[in-house]
C-alpha cells in the first residue's frame, strides 16, 4: 500500500472536498405505485469521497442509490418528486439520455453478476456496446481496470476463461473492474460485500478506499462497521426519511439524533 | 416383548409399497417393450429370411391354385386359438404359420396363414430364388432357363446363369434410371413449358380480343408445336428403352407348378435365400437398409424406400422451425421483458400454456380454414388467377403444413423461452444496464446468449412434436405419394406450395389406406422405427441439453 | 450544459436501433400473441353463421298483371328469372323478370276436345297434372332450358313437355283430383273423381319398357281401384316422388297412407294428426323433399310433421308424429317445399314464413303488406316469389346458407326421417340428394368422453401409483434414469401408437379377450401376494433388497402374471363364455360371440378396450410427470416430520404426501384428460369410427377429433358440414382449454401452498 | 493483510513513544532543578507538562476514534487500551515531575547539603521509566517482566531516605520544611518508579495478554 493514501486516511485530517455538493439530492420523494418510499430527502454528496448509506432493511437507502443512475426506471409504476442533480445537471432532464447517465454513473450490485462470458469480455463490455472495438484500446482498458480492481495479478493468465469460474470475491471485484472500465465519474455500490466472506470483503473495502482518489463513491451497506471503515460521510435512513447525515466519525461517535445513536449502538428496534 | 409387538415392528404398508411399484414397473415394461418391439420388427424387415417349402395333405383347405405345395418366408408362427370345445391339438398341429409367399400376380395374395395340422413335409430347397420385382412385389420361384435376346437359352445349371442374370439386372437398372430421367425430368420440363405458354395465352385472352392479341396468341403456336415435337421424340426414346427392358426373359416355375415368365427388366434384384451365408445376409441387409433410405417408394408404397417421406418430414420440420423460432422468441421476449407484469400478462401466460394442450386437430382445422382457404385462396386470386380454378396455394402445401405446425408448437417455444429468459438473473440484466447498455443491447448481448440453451431445448421439443404429428397435416397438405419433392433442381428450387410426404402420415396411409395391409406391415414397422428413432433422438437431445443447463445454472449460483 | 465527455456519449445508431427493436418486439410480440388467440376468433367466425337465421330481402315488385283469381300455382326456374303462373285452364303465363319478353302465354299442346276438369301443379316435382272430364290424366313437366347467347348472357326458355293422356278413371267420370309420381321403372298416376255421388279413387302404374335403343315407351302396367279401400272422402292426394306410395288427405281430418307391396297398394296406416288439437281438420298437407316427411296444417294454424320410418323388426314403413312447428297466425293457405333441402315456404293471408323440416326451426317469418295469392321457392333456395291479389309478382332474395343448422341440429335430440325414435345422431353425408344430414355433436362428444374415460381408467391408477412410488420410495440414482425413460413415452408420435393399436394390439387382444381381462386381476394379485410373502421373511433377508428396488422384482412378476393369463385365458373362456355359433350351430367358446349374445351390445375388434389401453399409454407419462413433480416437491420438512413421529414410509406417503400434493395430482389428471380428449390419430386408427352413444367397452366410438380428421377433407368450404366441423373443433378447444386452465390454476395454488409451508 | 486504517495504530504508537520520551525528559529536568538548584528550569518543566497533557488528550481521542470506527480486536484492542492507560501513567509521571520541580524551587538553596539517596533513587527511577518505555517501543516482554522487581530497590532507597530525613527533621527543626520537601520529592520519585512499573505491567499485558498486576510476583511491598 502506498504511503500517499496512508496519510490522507487519517480521518481527523480530512481534506475538504473540491465540490461538497457534487451530487445534490433536492427535496426528493419517491413512490412505488401508491406507496411513498422516500420522503423529501435533502442530501449533498461530496466529490471524490465515499458516502455510505446505512439503515435498517426497507429504509429506502437502496432505492435512493438505484435512483441515482435511474436503475429504478425498470420497475413498473414508479413516480418521483423533487430532483437529483449531478454536478449541477438534473438526472431527470428529459433531454438527458438515461444510457448516457448510466455510462457516467457506474454501479456494482449486491450479488456479483458477471456475464457468462470471458473475464476479458466482461471488462470490456461497456466499451463493446459503445462500439469501441479497437484491440489495443481494449487491452489497455482491461489491464487498467483489472489493476484498478486489484485483480490483475490474480487473473492476468486466464483473461479468456469464463468469468463464472472465479471465486465470489474475485467475481465482485471483476464487477467493479467492469464498472470502472469506462471510467465513470461516480460509482454506486449496492451492498457490494453482503455475499462475500470477510477476506473478500476486506479486499473490496481496500479497493473502495483506493478508488476514492478517482471516483465519487456512494455505497449502501448493512454493515455499520463497513460504513465506518470505508466512508467519509454517512447517511442514516429510517422509514424512507433521512434521519442524520454527517461526517462518518461524527455520526458514529456522537450522533445528534437518538434514533441514529440507537441504531449505531445496536439498541434499535 | 410379546408376539404382537414383534409383529407390529414390521413397518405398516410395505405390501402397499409393493403394489405401488407395479405402476412404475408396468410403465417401464410398456415403454421399453414397445420401443424394442418396434426396433426388432423394424430391423427385421431388412433381413433376408430363409424360404421354406411346405407340403400339405391334399384337399384339406390349404391348397393354393390346386397345389398342395407352397413356399415363402415365415412371418408369423402362432398357436391357433381353438374355439371349438371338442377339438384338442398340440405340437405343430396346434400352430398356424403366416408365410410371405410373394407371387402376388399368380396367387392373388402375398401373405397367408397356413394351418400346420395338415403339414406333410417342410423343406428348404437350395435352388429357390427370391426376386424383387418392379411390380406385384417379390417373386419366389425355381428358375428354369434364361431366354436371351439373341435366341440363346441359358440353363439354370449353367455356371454362367447366375452371373449373367446379375449382369442383366444391373444393365436394366441403369436403363431404368435413364427412363426415369427422360420420363420424369425431361418430359416434365417440356410439360411445364407448355403449361407456362398456356397460362400466358389465357392471360392474353382475358385481356379481351383484338387482332393484336390474336396475333400474339398465334405466335405461340409454333413454339408449342416445337415443344410437342420434343415431347414426342422423348416419348419415343423412352418407349424404345422400355422395350429393351423386356428383351431378355427368365423362365421359371413357381412351387405350385405353374410356369412363370419374368422379363429381366422387371427384376430389381434376386438371391437364393437358402444358400446365403451370414456375410451374404448382412450384405443384403445393408443393401435393403440403404435402399430404404434413398429410394422412392414402389407398389403403392409397400416396397422400395421412403426417401421422399424422410425428405418431406425434414423440409417440413425445418420450415416449421424457421417459422416458430422467431415468433416464439419474440413473443416470449415481449411477455417477459416488455409487457407490464400484471394480471393480464399472467392470464395470457396461462392461456399460452394451455394452448399447448389444445388438440392438434384443432390447429389442423384452423390451418385448413385460415391458411389454405383464406390466405392461400387470396394468394391464388392475386398472383395465380390464371391457373384458377386449379389452386396453387389454395390447397394443402408444405408451407401451410409448416405454418400450421408452427402455430401449434409456438406455445411450446414461448413457454420454454420464457422459462429460459426468467432463469437469467435480474442481476445480469441490471449489470448490463448499469454498464450503459440499452435495453435491446442487454437482450441481445446478455439475455439471449444466456437463455439460448433453454430456447434450443424448447425448439427441439417443438420439432419433436412437429415431426411426430400427423392429424393436422392430413388437413393441410400431406399426401400418400407426392410426385415431386418440395425442393428440387427446377427453378425456383423451393416449391412451398407443393404437397409432400411425411413419415407419420406414411405410417397411417400404409397401415390403413393401402389395399393390402398385410403386405404393408413390414414397411410400416420400418417407417415407424425410423420415426421413433428420430423423435426419441430429438427428445433425448432436449433432455440432455436441459440437464446440462441445470448443472450450469447450479454451478453459477453460490 | 456542459459538454458530455466522449466516453459517456451514446451513439445515435444505438439509440435508433434500440428504439426500433423495442417497438418491433412490442408490436411483434403482441401481434403474435393476438395471432395465436386469433385461432379462437377465426374458428368462432367460422361457426357463427351456423346460428344465423335466414336473411330475406325484397328485390323487385313486378307489375305482371296476372289474373290473380285464376292462378292455381306458381312455378319458377332455378334462378327465378322466368316464373310461370299456372291458370285454372292449364295455360301457362310466363313472366320475364329480367329481360324484355314481358308476360307471355304458353299453352299445353292439348287436343281441343280435352275438357280439363282438374289442373294440379306440384311444385315439388315441377309437374303439372291435368285431368279431363272423361277420366284421363296427363302429366306435363314444366322444365326450363338454359341457353347462352353469343355474348355469354343467359337466357331461360320454358321447356314444357306434355306426356301422354292415360285413362285412369272410366270415361264417364270427370277427374277432380290427380297426381303423379315416380321414375322410369315404377310410376303411378292417381286420380279421384265422382260418379253417382260416390267418390272413386283409381290409379294406374306405368312402366317404361326397356329397349336396346335407350329408353323405351312408357306403357300402362296395371290398373288399381282404391275406392273400396279408402275410408271417407278424399280431399287431396299426394303421390310420393318415387311412385311407390301415396298419401290421401281426408275430409274427416285423417291421413291415409298407401304403399306398394308387390303388385298391390294396400292401406298401411290411418293417421289422425290433429286428434289432440282443438281443430282436427286438415287444411293443407304436403311432402317435404325426399317424401319421407308429410307436413299438415289445420285451421288454427298448427303445423305438424309426420315422418316415415321402419320400426325395429317391422317389415313396412310407417309414419309417426315427429315434428311440431311453430303455429302460424291464421290459416295456412300456401305451402311449397324446397327442392334442395328440407325447408318449406308457407303462407297464410299475409303471413309468410320459411320453416326447416329437420330442426322444426323457423328460418324466417314476416307479415307482408299484400294479400298472398300464390307462392314459389326457387330451386336453389335463393329466391322466392309471391303473387298478390293484383297479379303483381314480389320477388325476395333469401340468404340462408345453413338452413339445416342451429342449436337444435347440433345439440338437440331430433327424430330424423327413417329413425324409429328421436335420437342424437351424427351422419353427415348420404347417398342421395334428398338425404337429411344428421349433425348432432352429442354422440361425438360422448365418443370423446368414452375414449377418454377408458384411457384414464387405465392410465390414472398406473401413472399415479408409479408417480407415488417414484417420488417416495425410489432412490435418486434410479429416479434419474427412470423418469426420463417414462417421459420418452410422451414423445412417441400418436400415429405410431395408433398403428400399433390397430394392426398389432387389436388382433392380439381379439384372439384372447379373456386372457386380457384376467390380467387386470391376476397381475396385481401376484405382485401383492409376493409383497406379502416378502414381508414374512425375516429382516436379515429383507434387507438384502435395496430400498426402492421393488419395481425391479415386480417386472418379472408381471411377465409371469401375463404368461399365466395367456395359459388360463382359453380355459376360462371354455368354462364361462360358451355360446352357440349362429353360423355353424356348434357350441363354441368365444368371448367375441358371447358378449353380444349375452349383453345385447355389439363386439368389435377395434374397441374401446384397445383404444383405452393405447391412449392410456399416451397419457401415462403426462400424468406421471406432473404428479411426480407435485409429490416430489412436497417440502422435505413435512415428510421428515412424519417419519420422525414413527410413521412408516407408506403411511407418510398416504397421509402426508398425497393430501399435500392433491391439487397437483388433480391438475395432472386434468391435463391427461385434456390430452386424451383431443387425441386424434390413435382414435382414427384404432376405432371403427362409428358414432355411438353407449359406453360399451367392446365397441368403438367416433370422437370429435377423429370426426374432424375424417370428415373435413370431404366437406366443401363454408358448407354446413364444414362449419359444423369447426363447431366440433371449437367444442374440443373449449373443453381442453377449460380443463387445462383449471389444471393450471390448481397448480399455481399448489405452488403457493408449498411456499407457505417452507 | 494490512488494512489502510492500520496506519492509524502506528500513529497512536508514535504518539505514545513521543509522550514517553517527553516524560523521561521532564523527570530528568525536574531532578536537575533539585540537584543543580536551577529554579529557572521549573518553567520549562511546566511547559513540558502541558505538552504531555495535550498528548495524553490526543492519544485518548485517537484511541476512542479507532474504537468507534475500526472495530479493533485482539492485539489492536490491547494496544489501544494500553496506550490509553499508559498515556495516563505518563501524564501522572509528568505531574510528579512538576511537583518535584516546584518543591525544589520552594526549598532554600543550600540549606540541606545531603540529599541522601535521592539522586540515586531518581537515577534508578529514570532508568526504570526508560526501560518500561523501551519495552513498549521494542515490544520487549522480557525487559518488561523484569521491571516490577527493580521497583522494589527504589522503594527501599526511598524508605531509607525517608528515615534519614525523619531523623534530620528531629535534629534540625529549622530546616524541617526543606526536609519535608525533600521527603515529598523522594516520594514523587518513588511514584515515578511505580508508574513506570505500571507501564511495564501494561506492556506485558499488551504483548502477552496476561494481566500481571497485583500478583505475587509484582506485589509492591508497601
Amino acid at each position: 500500500m502506498n504511503k500517499m493514501t496512508k496519510n490522507t486516511t487519517n480521518g481527523t485530517k480530512e481534506v475538504a472536498s473540491e465540490k461538497p455538493d457534487y451530487i445534490k439530492v433536492d427535496n426528493f420523494s419517491f413512490y412505488y405505485g401508491s406507496a411513498k418510499v422516500l420522503h423529501s430527502l435533502n442530501l449533498d454528496i461530496p466529490y471524490k469521497k465515499v458516502t455510505a448509506f446505512i439503515g435498517p432493511s426497507g429504509c429506502g437507502k437502496s432505492t435512493l442509490l438505484r435512483n441515482l443512475n435511474r436503475m429504478n426506471d425498470l420497475v413498473d409504476g414508479i413516480k418521483h418528486e423533487g430532483d437529483i442533480r449531478v454536478d449541477g445537471e438534473s438526472i431527470y432532464d428529459p433531454f438527458l439520455e438515461v444510457i448516457s447517465l448510466r455510462k457516467r454513473i457506474g454501479m456494482v450490485f449486491q450479488k456479483s453478476n458477471p456475464f457468462p462470458k470471458t473475464i476479458y469480455e466482461n471488462v470490456v463490455y461497456s466499451l463493446r456496446i459503445a462500439g469501441r472495438n479497437s484491440k489495443s484500446e481494449l487491452d489497455t482498458v482491461v489491464e487498467k481496470s483489472l489493476r484498478g480492481a486489484a485483480l490483475w495479478d490474480e487473473v492476468k493468465d486466464r483473461l479468456h476463461e469464463s468469468a463464472l469460474g472465479m471465486s465470489g470475491g474475485q467475481m465482485q471485484r471483476l464487477c467493479i473492474a467492469r464498472a470502472i472500465a469506462n471510467k465513470p465519474e461516480i460509482l454506486l455500490m449496492d451492498e457490494p460485500c453482503s455475499a462475500l466472506d470477510p477476506i473478500a470483503t476486506a479486499k473490496v473495502e481496500e479497493l473502495i478506499h483506493e478508488l476514492k482518489t478517482e471516483f465519487t463513491i456512494v455505497i449502501v451497506t448493512h454493515n455499520m462497521q463497513q460504513a465506518a471503515r470505508v466512508s467519509d460521510r454517512t447517511a442514516f435512513f429510517y422509514l424512507g426519511k433521512l434521519i442524520e447525515y454527517d461526517k462518518t466519525e461524527q455520526l458514529f461517535m456522537s450522533p445528534k439524533v437518538k434514533q441514529t445513536e440507537d441504531y449505531v449502538s445496536g439498541r434499535f428496534g | 416383548m410379546n408376539k404382537e409387538s414383534i409383529k407390529s415392528d414390521r413397518p405398516k404398508g410395505e405390501v402397499a409399497v409393493w403394489f405401488s411399484s407395479l405402476g412404475l414397473s408396468l410403465s417401464l415394461i410398456l415403454i421399453i417393450g414397445l420401443v424394442s418391439m418396434i426396433f426388432y420388427n423394424g430391423i427385421l424387415v431388412f433381413w433376408p429370411d430363409q424360404v421354406v417349402m411346405l407340403e400339405f395333405q391334399k384337399g384339406k383347405g390349404q391348397d393354393v391354385k390346386g397345389s398342395n405345395f407352397i413356399a415363402g418366408e415365415i412371418t408369423k408362427q402362432q398357436s391357433k386359438i381353438i374355439k371349438d370345445l371338442n377339438v384338442k391339438l398340440d405340437g405343430l398341429a396346434a400352430q398356424e404359420w403366416q408365410l410371405h409367399v410373394g407371387n402376388k400376380d399368380a396367387y392373388g395374395f402375398s401373405y397367408k396363414f397356413f394351418d400346420m395340422q395338415h403339414l406333410v413335409k417342410e423343406s428348404y430347397p437350395q435352388d429357390i430364388i427370391l426376386a424383387e420385382r418392379n411390380e406385384y412385389g417379390s417373386a419366389i420361384f425355381f428358375a428354369k432357363y434364361l431366354q436371351l435376346k439373341n435366341g440363346d437359352k441359358l440353363n439354370k445349371d449353367d455356371p454362367k446363369f447366375e452371373t449373367t442374370l446379375k449382369e442383366l439386372t444391373q444393365e436394366c437398372k441403369a436403363r431404368r434410371k435413364d427412363i426415369l430421367q427422360i420420363e420424369k425430368f425431361e418430359i416434365g420440363k417440356i410439360n411445364s413449358k407448355i403449361e407456362d405458354i398456356r397460362l400466358e395465352v389465357r392471360a392474353l385472352q382475358r385481356k379481351g380480343s383484338n387482332p393484336e392479341i390474336e396475333a400474339k396468341i398465334h405466335s405461340f403456336d409454333a413454339e408449342i408445336k416445337f415443344l410437342q415435337k420434343g415431347y414426342e421424340d422423348l416419348a419415343a426414346k423412352s418407349r424404345v428403352l422400355r422395350e429393351k427392358q423386356n428383351e431378355n426373359t427368365l423362365h421359371a416355375e413357381i412351387v405350385t407348378g405353374e410356369p412363370m415368365i419374368l422379363p429381366v427388366g422387371n427384376i430389381y434384384s434376386f438371391y437364393y435365400p437358402n444358400r446365403l451365408s451370414t456375410v451374404d445376409k448382412i450384405s443384403i441387409f445393408t443393401k435393403h437398409f440403404a435402399e430404404f433410405f434413398t429410394e422412392d417408394p414402389r407398389e403403392a408404397n409397400t416396397e422400395g424406400g421412403i426417401f421422399p417421406a424422410i425428405f418431406g418430414t425434414f423440409v417440413m420440420t425445418l420450415l416449421m422451425s424457421l417459422a416458430v423460432t422467431p415468433f416464439g422468441v419474440v413473443a416470449a421476449i415481449y411477455l417477459r421483458e416488455y409487457a407490464k407484469q400484471g394480471f393480464l400478462v399472467r392470464a395470457v401466460r396461462v392461456a399460452v400454456n394451455n394452448l399447448a394442450g389444445v388438440p392438434s386437430i384443432v390447429f389442423g382445422i384452423f390451418g385448413l380454414g385460415f391458411f389454405v382457404y383464406l390466405v392461400g385462396g387470396t394468394l391464388d386470386e392475386i398472383f395465380f388467377s390464371l391457373s384458377l380454378p386449379t389452386p396453387t396455394f389454395g390447397t394443402g402445401g408444405i408451407i401451410w403444413a409448416a405454418l400450421t405446425l408452427a402455430l401449434m408448437t409456438v406455445p411450446v417455444v414461448i413457454v420454454a423461452t420464457e422459462e429460459a429468459l426468467s432463469a437469467v438473473s435480474r442481476g445480469m440484466r441490471e449489470g448490463s444496464l448499469a454498464c450503459g447498455a440499452s435495453k435491446w443491447q442487454t437482450i441481445q448481448n446478455i439475455i439471449l446468449p444466456a437463455s439460448a440453451p433453454g430456447i434450443l431445448t424448447g425448439l427441439i421439443l417443438a420439432m419433436a412434436r412437429g415431426a411426430g404429428e400427423v392429424a393436422p397435416l392430413m388437413l393441410v397438405g400431406v399426401v400418400k405419394l407426392a410426385p415431386e419433392l418440395p425442393i428440387d433442381g427446377v427453378a425456383p428450387f423451393v416449391h412451398l406450395e407443393r404437397k409432400f410426404m411425411h413419415l407419420g402420415f406414411h405410417i397411417y396411409d400404409l397401415g390403413f389406406q393401402s389395399p393390402d395391409s398385410e403386405a404393408a406391415i413390414p414397411m410400416v414397422f420400418a417407417t415407424t422405427f425410423l420415426l421413433i428413432m428420430l423423435v426419441v433422438a430429438l427428445n433425448l437431445g432436449a433432455i440432455i441439453i436441459r440437464n446440462r443447463l441445470r448443472k450450469k445454472y447450479q454451478a453459477s449460483t453460490f | 450544459m456542459k459538454p458530455i465527455p466522449e466516453r459517456f456519449r451514446v451513439a445515435k445508431k444505438t439509440l435508433l436501433f434500440d428504439k426500433f427493436m423495442n417497438n418491433f418486439i412490442v408490436v411483434g410480440g403482441l401481434g403474435i400473441i393476438l395471432a395465436v388467440f386469433g385461432i379462437f376468433i377465426f374458428i368462432l367466425a367460422e361457426i357463427i353463421p351456423l346460428f344465423d337465421k335466414a336473411e330475406v330481402k325484397q328485390s323487385t315488385v313486378f307489375e305482371a298483371k296476372l289474373p290473380a283469381n285464376r292462378v292455381i300455382g306458381l312455378g319458377v326456374d332455378e334462378w327465378c328469372e322466368l316464373p310461370v303462373a299456372i291458370l285454372d285452364d292449364a295455360s301457362l303465363l310466363y313472366t320475364d323478370l329480367l329481360g324484355t319478353r314481358g308476360t307471355f302465354e304458353k299453352k299445353l299442346p292439348l287436343d281441343a276436345s280435352d275438357k280439363l276438369t282438374c289442373v294440379n301443379y306440384v311444385a315439388r316435382k315441377q309437374e303439372l297434372i291435368v285431368g279431363t272430364n272423361d277420366g284421363r290424366v296427363a302429366v306435363a313437366e314444366l322444365k326450363y332450358a338454359t341457353n347462352f347467347l353469343p355474348s355469354g348472357q343467359r337466357v331461360i326458355e320454358p321447356d314444357v313437355q306434355l306426356g301422354e293422356m292415360y285413362p285412369v278413371l272410366d270415361a264417364k267420370t270427370a277427374v277432380t283430383l290427380a297426381d303423379f309420381g315416380g321414375k322410369s321403372e315404377s310410376q303411378l298416376i292417381l286420380a279421384v273423381g265422382t260418379t253417382n255421388g260416390k267418390q272413386i279413387v283409381k290409379g294406374v302404374t306405368l312402366k317404361q319398357k326397356r329397349s336396346l335403343f335407350g329408353k323405351g315407351k312408357v306403357e300402362v302396367d296395371t290398373d288399381y281401384d282404391f275406392s273400396n279401400q279408402v275410408k271417407g272422402t278424399v280431399k287431396d292426394i299426394d303421390v310420393s316422388i318415387f311412385g311407390e306410395s301415396f298419401m290421401l288427405t281426408m275430409e274427416d281430418g285423417t291421413l291415409q297412407f298407401f304403399a306398394k307391396e308387390g303388385e298391390t297398394f294396400p292401406l298401411r296406416q290411418i293417421i289422425k294428426p290433429f286428434e289432440s288439437f282443438a281443430d282436427k281438420e286438415i287444411v293443407k298437407g304436403e311432402y317435404l323433399l325426399g317424401d319421407a316427411t308429410f307436413v299438415v296444417s289445420n285451421k288454427n294454424g298448427d303445423i305438424i310433421g309426420y315422418s316415415s320410418y321402419l320400426a325395429k323388426g317391422a317389415k313396412n314403413i310407417q309414419f309417426a308424429h315427429t315434428k311440431t312447428f311453430e303455429k302460424i297466425p291464421g290459416v295456412l293457405k300456401h305451402f311449397t317445399s324446397c327442392l334442395r333441402n328440407k325447408a318449406f315456404l308457407i303462407a297464410g293471408e299475409k303471413y309468410a314464413s320459411i320453416r326447416y323440416g329437420t330442426t322444426e326451426d323457423t328460418r324466417w317469418e314476416k307479415k307482408l303488406d299484400f294479400d298472398i295469392q300464390s307462392i314459389a321457392l326457387s330451386g336453389k333456395y335463393e329466391k322466392m316469389l309471391f303473387m298478390d291479389s293484383e297479379g303483381r309478382l314480389h320477388k325476395y332474395d333469401i340468404t340462408d346458407h345453413h338452413p339445416e343448422s342451429g342449436f337444435q341440429a347440433f345439440f338437440g335430440k331430433i327424430w330424423y326421417e327413417g329413425q324409429p325414435e328421436a335420437d342424437y345422431i351424427w351422419q353427415s353425408t348420404g347417398g342421395t340428394d334428398d338425404f337429411e344430414p344428421k349433425l348432432s355433436l352429442i354422440p361425438l362428444i360422448i365418443g370423446s368422453l368414452k375414449g377418454t374415460f377408458y384411457a384414464l381408467l387405465f392410465a390414472v391408477p398406473i401413472s399415479l401409483i408409479a408417480a407415488l412410488y417414484t417420488s417416495q420410495f425410489v432412490t435418486p440414482d434410479v429416479k434419474r434414469i427412470v423418469k426420463p425413460t417414462v417421459e420418452i413415452m410422451a414423445s412417441l408420435p400418436s400415429v405410431v401408437l395408433g398403428f400399433l393399436a390397430a394392426l398389432w394390439l387389436a388382433p392380439i387382444v381379439d384372439r384372447q379377450v379373456p386372457s386380457f381381462l384376467l390380467m387386470i386381476i391376476v397381475v396385481p394379485t401376484i405382485v401383492l401376494f409376493f409383497g406379502w410373502l416378502w414381508q414374512q421373511f425375516p429382516v436379515y433377508i429383507r434387507v438384502k433388497l435395496p430400498v426402492g428396488m421393488e419395481f425391479a422384482i415386480a417386472i418379472p412378476l408381471i411377465f409371469l402374471g401375463c404368461y399365466l393369463c395367456t395359459l388360463i385365458g382359453p380355459e376360462v373362456e371354455k368354462i364361462f363364455f360358451v355360446v352357440t355359433d349362429p353360423t355353424t350351430g356348434k357350441k363354441v367358446a368365444d368371448f367375441r360371440l358371447w358378449w353380444p349374445e349375452t349383453m345385447g351390445i355389439p363386439y368389435t375388434q377395434r374397441n374401446a378396450l384397445v383404444v383405452g389401453f393405447v391412449m392410456g399409454f399416451a397419457v401415462i407419462p403426462i400424468i406421471f410427470t406432473i404428479s411426480e413433480d407435485a409429490m416430489s416437491n412436497v417440502p422435505k420438512s413435512l415428510r421428515s416430520g412424519s417419519l420422525a413421529l414413527g410413521a412408516s414410509r407408506w403411511q407418510t406417503a398416504i397421509n402426508i404426501v398425497l393430501p399435500t400434493a392433491a391439487a397437483g395430482i388433480f391438475s395432472a389428471v386434468m391435463i391427461g384428460f385434456g390430452r386424451a380428449v383431443g387425441e386424434t390419430m390413435i382414435v382414427v386408427m384404432a376405432t371403427g369410427n362409428t358414432a355411438v352413444m353407449d359406453m360399451n367397452i367392446f365397441s368403438g366410438m367416433r370422437t370429435l377429433s377423429a370426426n374432424t380428421a375424417v370428415e373435413i377433407p370431404e366437406a366443401p368450404q363454408h358448407s354446413t358440414l364444414y362449419r359444423g366441423l369447426f363447431l366440433g373443433a371449437m367444442v374440443l378447444f373449449l373443453i381442453t382449454f377449460a380443463v387445462n386452465t383449471i389444471a393450471e390454476v390448481m397448480r399455481q395454488k399448489l405452488r403457493e401452498r408449498y411456499k407457505t409451508v417452507e | 493483510m494490512e488494512r489502510f486504517f492500520h496506519s492509524e495504530l502506528d500513529n497512536i504508537r508514535t504518539d505514545m513513544i513521543r509522550m514517553g520520551s517527553k516524560s523521561v525528559d521532564i523527570v530528568r529536568l525536574a531532578i536537575r532543578t533539585l540537584i543543580e538548584n536551577d529554579t529557572s528550569l521549573v518553567g520549562e518543566v511546566i511547559k513540558s507538562d502541558d505538552e504531555i497533557d495535550e498528548l495524553n488528550k490526543t492519544i485518548d481521542a485517537e484511541v476512542v476514534r479507532y474504537f468507534t470506527l475500526r472495530a479493533p480486536v485482539a492485539k489492536d484492542v490491547r494496544l489501544l487500551t494500553v496506550a490509553m492507560k499508559c498515556s495516563r501513567e505518563l501524564e501522572r509521571i509528568a505531574d510528579e515531575a512538576v511537583s518535584i520541580a516546584k518543591r525544589a524551587r520552594s526549598m532554600t538553596p543550600g540549606s540541606i547539603k545531603d540529599y541522601y539517596n535521592i539522586p540515586r533513587t531518581a537515577e534508578l527511577a529514570l532508568l526504570l521509566l526508560n526501560d518500561s518505555l523501551d519495552a513498549f517501543t521494542q515490544e520487549d516482554i522480557v525487559k518488561a517482566h523484569g521491571i516490577p522487581q527493580r521497583d522494589k530497590d527504589i522503594d527501599v532507597l526511598h524508605r531509607k531516605t525517608y528515615n534519614k530525613l525523619s531523623d534530620f527533621i528531629l535534629e534540625h527543626k529549622k530546616l524541617s520544611s526543606d526536609a519535608i520537601h525533600l521527603m515529598f520529592i523522594s516520594k514523587s520519585i518513588e511514584r515515578v518508579g511505580d508508574h513506570a512499573t505500571n507501564i511495564a505491567e501494561e506492556v506485558v499485558y499488551m504483548l502477552s495478554g496476561n494481566d500481571i498486576r497485583h500478583t505475587e510476583e509484582t506485589k509492591h511491598n508497601h
